[in-house]
């Protein structure tokens, strides 16, 4: 059984080998965690893990352009364990675990899912290495405890909901009434929170008609939509994403739900060239930051949907910009740190360090490492609408917000911000 | 007559789990740790399926005990471990005592899925308290042995070592109770209930106490997974959680009560050299084991030691 | 001397079917009573009724003074009143030794003994001595010595059904209800058969209760006869009266070729 | 007024598409007292096979008013192909077994068929829209509904009374009755048991891929897609009693009714109200409204 011989063998090798000082070029082992199975796997765990094994492998060829163009991580090479984000957050805390004590990477880039990221955390604490979530949304990582070893690279569901409420006084300042419909769970559940609290600091006094929640993967959707186009509800705010949000969109155009209220998806850019027949013009797109369409055209953008583009057959999404993001940030971390340490391999707390309050460079334009402690990125956002040219979908009437605008400063809880009118 | 050997095989790995912690790997302490908190869940399915009950909603009782360690310590501070886990077990008891009289009265596969919608009802009601962090659950407060926090590397030493000694102990207490008058009546529950009515016995009582017992185990172990783990969420009672403890039930056999710890530590292993091997796969690997297994083995991965042991 | 239990006007009906229609019948202690009739006339119904599986929808009965038209199977059994049963209801998957701790476990558990902290092995109480001695001493009793280890299922018909009756000694019953103890077992053994079950049972001082088909074991071993019919008893004394009654020849004994099978189904539910 | 027009319509076609998905897992029951778990395979399969030869066929300009018919077919090619193969393959030697180990068995099966399904079709989505668009709409209470949604009703209602008139009027179907009735008598009596029960695993998979495939225009087909269902079927079954086809029918209605009325005026219990139900009427009715009467014990 190769289960056993493996724990005899990393037992034997934990017991006899001492930990030596690791040669420069030793290759420099990242776990990296990201959904293979389950729903999430097409939508972001696939894209994500496919980004990975680009950027990796471009990485590690010297072929990315400026200002990455180094081989590896200070000319370490990198090497993936992948793991399955799946199972559950015990499952993914063994795993966790097996990934720093058994395999002994260096580090963990992962966690699509806020519940692993807020189970991960602490553990990554316990265990002291070095973490970057890439994709997961809840504030309450960096709010409710200090991290030492944990990073984010990806701004919070905070900043999604009040760039949705931005966008909707630019695009219809006159709304009166708002519905949503979100799945029944904490993403859903804290999308809609947040966007209805900024809806009613920005629009005072707008009317929430219904907020329906059905269960996550219910796949029918008639009653709610129904509803929907029973409240005459102004803009319909939904978080929904895969799946679920396909079938969503597939159930509610014919039935005109799009024609008579302005619907928001918040992460309707994963669907939006799959669906492009079934969206009409005027739905409003978003891509939990400056991704996909809203990315900047920089080289390194131009490069790196070309590369995923050219490799996998479709052009990233969010979640492929996200992966791509953590390791170029780790990367950037990885380098200074070196370069501060006399261009000898840095340790983790040399990494650590330079990664507080880093700004880096990534696909998606600047990342500001500036909150939780300099441990929470924040980026800038944007939203538009959709709008076919010649059959092709195109987003329209984009607006970007900078990432002071819809993020909270350090150390505010994203609530508390919200309530205050986003001052404080 | 042979002589009860089942105290002393108890012992023997007591003993060994304890002088061999200092040396094994971190993971893997925590690999075992894990599987005797899911084995303290199983050890109280097998006293039901000795009856001839199958609980599709064991995971509401560990979901239960998970949650009561993770309120204690959030809402008063509480973090000895042991009261944590005691805690949970209550808790887990008292709601099993309530409800038992409701689920005494079924059989088979009504009984199963009767527990099933038990407990996705209280899975609805935790991913709908957004206090409690909804479906993201929260973090369990770092806990204490009679006050001590050990030093970092100690600490999943000092775990093992309380986890271990708890499913000793449970594991003993069970042991004698399915000796009782009350705890062999399962097998006769489970062949002719009839027969143990006309023999002057309760089929429902003895139930509602094993259902009691075992939730009070699932309850236990759901209280050293919360503490172990240092996360809880809703999906500790979602369906899939259940499945798995019938999974590594079936997988172990109800052959002894050793073989829950057994079989919860041969399913971690399985299932984390199936997402090591194969991570784009595994759900295959771990099906296959379980096929396997039933054709194989009929009862269970127990009856390998039996047969060994026989000869 | 008194009756140990006394029915009373029962009656008892399935939808459209009657199964029991004013039943009386006070038993003596320490007699053995047959019960006849043809299949549907009422026997099981009779039992059922007194050993709690169906409750009389009118009449009672009464147990040493005490009603216990209410109580349930199990508070029946425990009081004395015992049964074996037509289609041996025996743990298939446990040995035929087995089987009888199961009983001897509820009788310990019921009266208190050999719970969770008591050590070493108790006396069952009524036997005074422990269950391992007791459960081989009855199988003994019963000549069923050869199949102490073997699974209940693949026992062969007959001695399935001496378990079945031997089952029933672990609780030391006072009243002992048989039904069909010698169903499926050639005319030849009958006899063998009941020698064996009536020295057993009597060596405990039970009252039987007895159901038969065969008119020869019924007049050799019944003190006194119940005759059914159609739901009622026709004819009640002893074996010579009885079988000599012209209904009872009519319809039990003659009747018994005819009235195979008919109304089996809904009187016997 | 009109919103109770609403409630009604989105009761009705939601129980439609329950009872088109659960429908196959109660006559599994009733004849092999399987609890099916790999109905949620089917389910699955149906869907990703009705997706993918669809949109194939579509694309090679088949007239789109064919893929009705394609969608059944696909149904039925997934259930012939793969369900006398897990009932000949494997189910077979296993009827010996207790009804929860088989339960088990039919769990691994479904998580190895989560994998195959994944190597086969891989984690992107499948659209087959096209049908769902392609009759139009038609407007009640002033709301919209693609007329689709009564193809969906259509075929739970001849899926049912298909299956109401095969038990009842075939000779097929009546020995059928006899080996729910009893399997060992039927035995004995000479019917070939065997045969029954491959033709009724095939059948009743067959009814599950084709919920799958019929679902498939209205939603996107992603790994995943069977397990919701599993549970769905579970209680809708559960609620109308284990191996009922009445029971299940009233299980979809009263099951889509609620739901529907939930989410029209208490949208924040939509989550566990289908258990709640569940619950409710196991502990007034522990066997589910029509329960097959049990046989005599003593």
């Amino acid at each position: 059984m190769q289960g056993i011989r493996k724990l005899i063998a990393s037992a034997a090798a934990l017991l006899c080998v001492p930990a030596l000082a690791i040669a420069q070029d030793a290759p420099i082992k990242i776990g990296v965690v990201s959904f293979l199975s389950g729903p999430a796997a097409g939508p972001f765990g696939v894209p994500a893990r496919n980004a990975a094994e680009i950027m990796f492998e471009m990485i590690n060829a010297g072929k990315v352009p400026a200002p990455y163009a180094t081989k590896g991580l200070g000319g370490a090479k990198m090497q993936m364990s992948l793991v399955d984000e799946s199972g559950g957050t015990t499952t993914q805390v063994t795993e966790f675990r097996n990934l720093v004590q058994r395999d002994n990477v260096d580090l963990v880039i992962g966690y699509i899912s806020s519940g692993s990221c807020l189970g991960i955390a602490p553990v990554a604490e316990e265990l002291k290495k070095l973490t970057v979530f890439f994709d997961c949304g809840t504030p309450r990582i960096f709010e409710e405890r200090d991290y030492k070893y944990v990073f984010r690279t990806a701004s919070t569901a905070t900043m999604d909901s009040v760039g949705a409420a931005l966008y909707v006084k630019d695009l219809k300042p006159n709304a009166k009434m708002i519905a949503g419909v979100n799945q029944n769970y904490a993403w859903g559940q804290d999308s809609w929170g947040d966007f209805e609290l900024a809806m009613q600091q920005i629009i005072p006094g707008i009317k929430v008609a219904t907020s329906q929640m059905p269960k996550l993967f219910a796949g029918q959707y008639n009653a709610e939509i129904s509803t929907l186009l029973s409240s005459k509800a102004d803009v319909i705010h939904s978080s929904f994403w895969d799946g679920d949000l396909e079938a969503f969109i597939l159930q509610a155009g014919p039935r005109g739900l799009f024609k008579r209220s302005t619907v928001i998806l918040t992460t309707g850019e994963t669907a939006m060239y799959k669906l492009a027949a079934k969206i009409p013009d005027g739905v409003v797109i978003g891509a939990r930051g400056p991704y996909g369409p809203y990315a900047p055209d920089n080289e390194l953008n131009k490069w790196f949907s070309a590369t995923f583009e050219d490799r996998y057959g479709v052009p990233p999404n969010y979640a492929a910009y996200q992966m791509a993001q953590a390791i170029l940030g780790t990367k950037a971390a990885w380098e200074k740190a070196q370069a501060a340490n006399g261009g000898k391999r840095p340790s983790q707390d040399q990494v650590i360090a330079a990664f507080e309050n880093l700004t880096f460079v990534s696909p998606a334009g600047e990342v500001k490492m500036t909150n939780g402690k300099g441990h929470q990125a924040i980026t800038g956002t944007a939203y538009g609408v959709t709008k076919k040219v010649g059959g092709k979908m195109t987003i329209d009437k984009i607006k970007r917000y900078p990432a002071e605008k819809v993020n909270p400063p350090d150390g505010v809880k994203a609530a508390d911000w919200i309530k205050s009118g986003f001052k404080k | 007559m042979t002589s009860d050997r089942t105290p002393r095989i108890l012992g023997a790995i007591l003993v060994v789990l304890l002088a061999a912690g200092p040396f094994v790997p971190q993971w893997a302490i925590f690999l075992i740790t894990i599987a005797l908190a899911k084995g303290l869940v199983v050890l109280g399915l097998l006293i039901l399926l000795r009856c001839g009950l199958v609980s599709f909603g064991q995971a509401l009782y560990y979901c239960i005990g998970a949650y009561t360690a993770g309120m204690l310590g959030r809402l008063f501070e509480v973090d000895g471990v042991l009261t944590l886990m005691l805690a949970g077990m209550v808790v887990a008891a008292v709601t099993a005592y309530v409800l038992g009289f409701l689920l005494a009265r079924y059989r088979g596969i009504f009984f199963g899925l009767l527990s099933l919608a038990v407990s996705m009802i209280l899975y609805g009601l935790l991913v709908k308290s957004e206090t409690l962090g909804s479906s993201d659950g929260f973090n369990v407060l770092p806990s204490t042995l009679f006050g001590i926090r050990p030093a970092d590397e100690w600490v999943r030493y000092a775990v093992l070592v309380v986890a271990s000694v708890v499913a000793f102990v449970a594991a003993l207490l069970v042991h004698r109770y399915l000796k009782t008058p009350l705890g062999s009546l399962a097998p006769a529950i489970k062949d002719n209930e009839i027969r143990v009515e006309y023999m002057g016995a309760s089929a429902r009582y003895a139930i509602h106490v094993n259902y009691v017992i075992a939730a009070a185990l699932a309850g236990l172990g759901g209280g050293l997974a919360a503490t172990t783990v240092g996360h809880i969420d809703p999906e500790m009672a979602y369906w899939t959680t259940s499945g798995e403890f019938i999974f590594i039930t079936i997988l172990a056999g109800t052959g002894s009560v050793i073989a829950p710890f057994l079989g919860a530590l041969i399913f971690g292993i399985i299932q984390t050299v199936a997402f090591d091997i194969s991570p784009n796969t595994w759900q295959m690997v771990l099906g296959g084991a379980l096929l396997a297994v039933i054709v194989f083995l009929p009862t269970g991965l127990w009856s390998l030691f039996r047969r060994r042991r026989a000869t | 001397m008194a009756a140990i239990l006394d029915a009373k006007g029962l009656n008892k009906s399935f939808g459209a079917v009657t199964a029991a229609s004013d039943i009386n019948a006070a038993i003596e202690q320490d007699s053995v009573v047959g019960l006849i009739g043809t299949n549907g006339a009422g026997k099981t119904t009779f039992i059922n009724m007194i050993t709690g599986y169906l409750k009389p929808d009118r009449g009672r009965i009464h147990y040493e003074g005490r009603d216990i038209t209410d109580l349930a199977p199990r508070d029946i059994t425990r009081i004395g009143i015992c049964r074996s049963f037509q289609i041996p209801q025996l743990y298939s998957s446990l040995t035929a030794y087995e089987n009888m701790l199961m009983g001897l476990g509820v009788v310990m558990r019921n009266a208190g003994v050999g719970g969770f902290f008591s050590r070493g092995r108790p006396n069952v109480p009524g036997h005074g001595r422990p269950a391992e001695e007791v459960a081989d001493a009855i199988l003994e009793r019963f000549g069923l010595v050869e199949y102490r280890d073997k699974n209940a299922q693949v026992l062969p018909g007959g001695v399935r059904k001496l378990l079945d009756i031997a089952l029933t000694m672990a609780a030391k019953p006072k009243i002992l209800l048989l039904d069909e103890p010698t169903s499926g077992v050639s005319a030849e053994e009958k006899f063998v058969i009941m020698e064996m079950i009536m020295k057993a049972v009597r060596a405990e001082g039970a009252t039987v209760l007895f159901v038969e088909h065969d008119m020869e074991v019924v007049s050799r071993f019944a003190q006194r006869v119940l005759a059914f019919y159609d739901g009622r008893i026709i004819a009640d004394g002893s074996p010579d009266t009885v079988l000599s009654d012209r209904e009872v020849k009519r319809f039990v004994v003659g009747g018994e070729l005819h009235r195979l099978d008919e109304k089996q189904g809904a009187a016997n539910a | 007024m009109q919103e109770l027009v609403a409630v009604v319509i989105d009761g009705i076609i939601y129980s439609a598409w329950l009872f088109i998905a659960a429908v196959g897992l109660t006559l599994i029951y009733g004849v092999m007292k399987i609890i099916n778990v790999t109905h949620g395979s089917f389910y699955a399969l149906g869907a990703y096979a009705a997706a993918s030869i669809t949109g194939a066929l579509l694309a090679h300009g088949m007239p789109p008013m064919l893929s009705y018919a394609v969608l059944l077919g696909s149904a039925l090619l997934v259930a012939i192909v793969v369900g006398p193969l897990i009932e000949r393959g494997i189910l077979r030697f296993m009827y010996v077994k207790d009804e929860v180990v088989i339960l088990l068995i039919t769990y691994a099966l479904f998580l190895i068929l989560e994998d195959v399904i994944k190597l086969i079709w891989g984690v992107d989505p499948y659209y087959i829209s096209e049908p769902y668009g392609l009759l139009g709409s038609f407007d009640v209470a002033d709301l919209t509904y693609p007329t689709y949604n009564l193809i969906l009703v259509g075929v739970a209602i001849v899926c049912g009374a298909g299956l109401a008139w095969t038990l009842t009027k075939t000779r097929t179907g009546k020995l059928l009755v006899a080996v729910i009735h009893d399997t060992e008598v039927s035995r004995a009596m000479g019917i070939n048991v065997d045969r029954f029960y491959v033709v009724t695993f095939t059948f009743g998979s067959l009814l599950a891929a084709i919920g799958g495939a019929f679902t498939a225009p209205t939603v996107s087909v992603v790994p995943g897609l069977g397990v919701e269902v599993i549970v769905l079927s579970f209680a809708v079954v559960v609620i109308g009693g284990l191996g009922s086809l009445p029971g299940a029918a009233l299980g979809a209605v009263i099951v889509g009714l609620v739901r529907s009325a939930t989410i029209h005026y208490l949208p924040q219990a939509e989550l566990f109200v289908i258990y709640f139900v569940m619950a409710m009427v196991l502990a007034f009715r522990p066997r589910g409204l029509f329960s097959i009467a049990e046989a005599r014990k003593i």
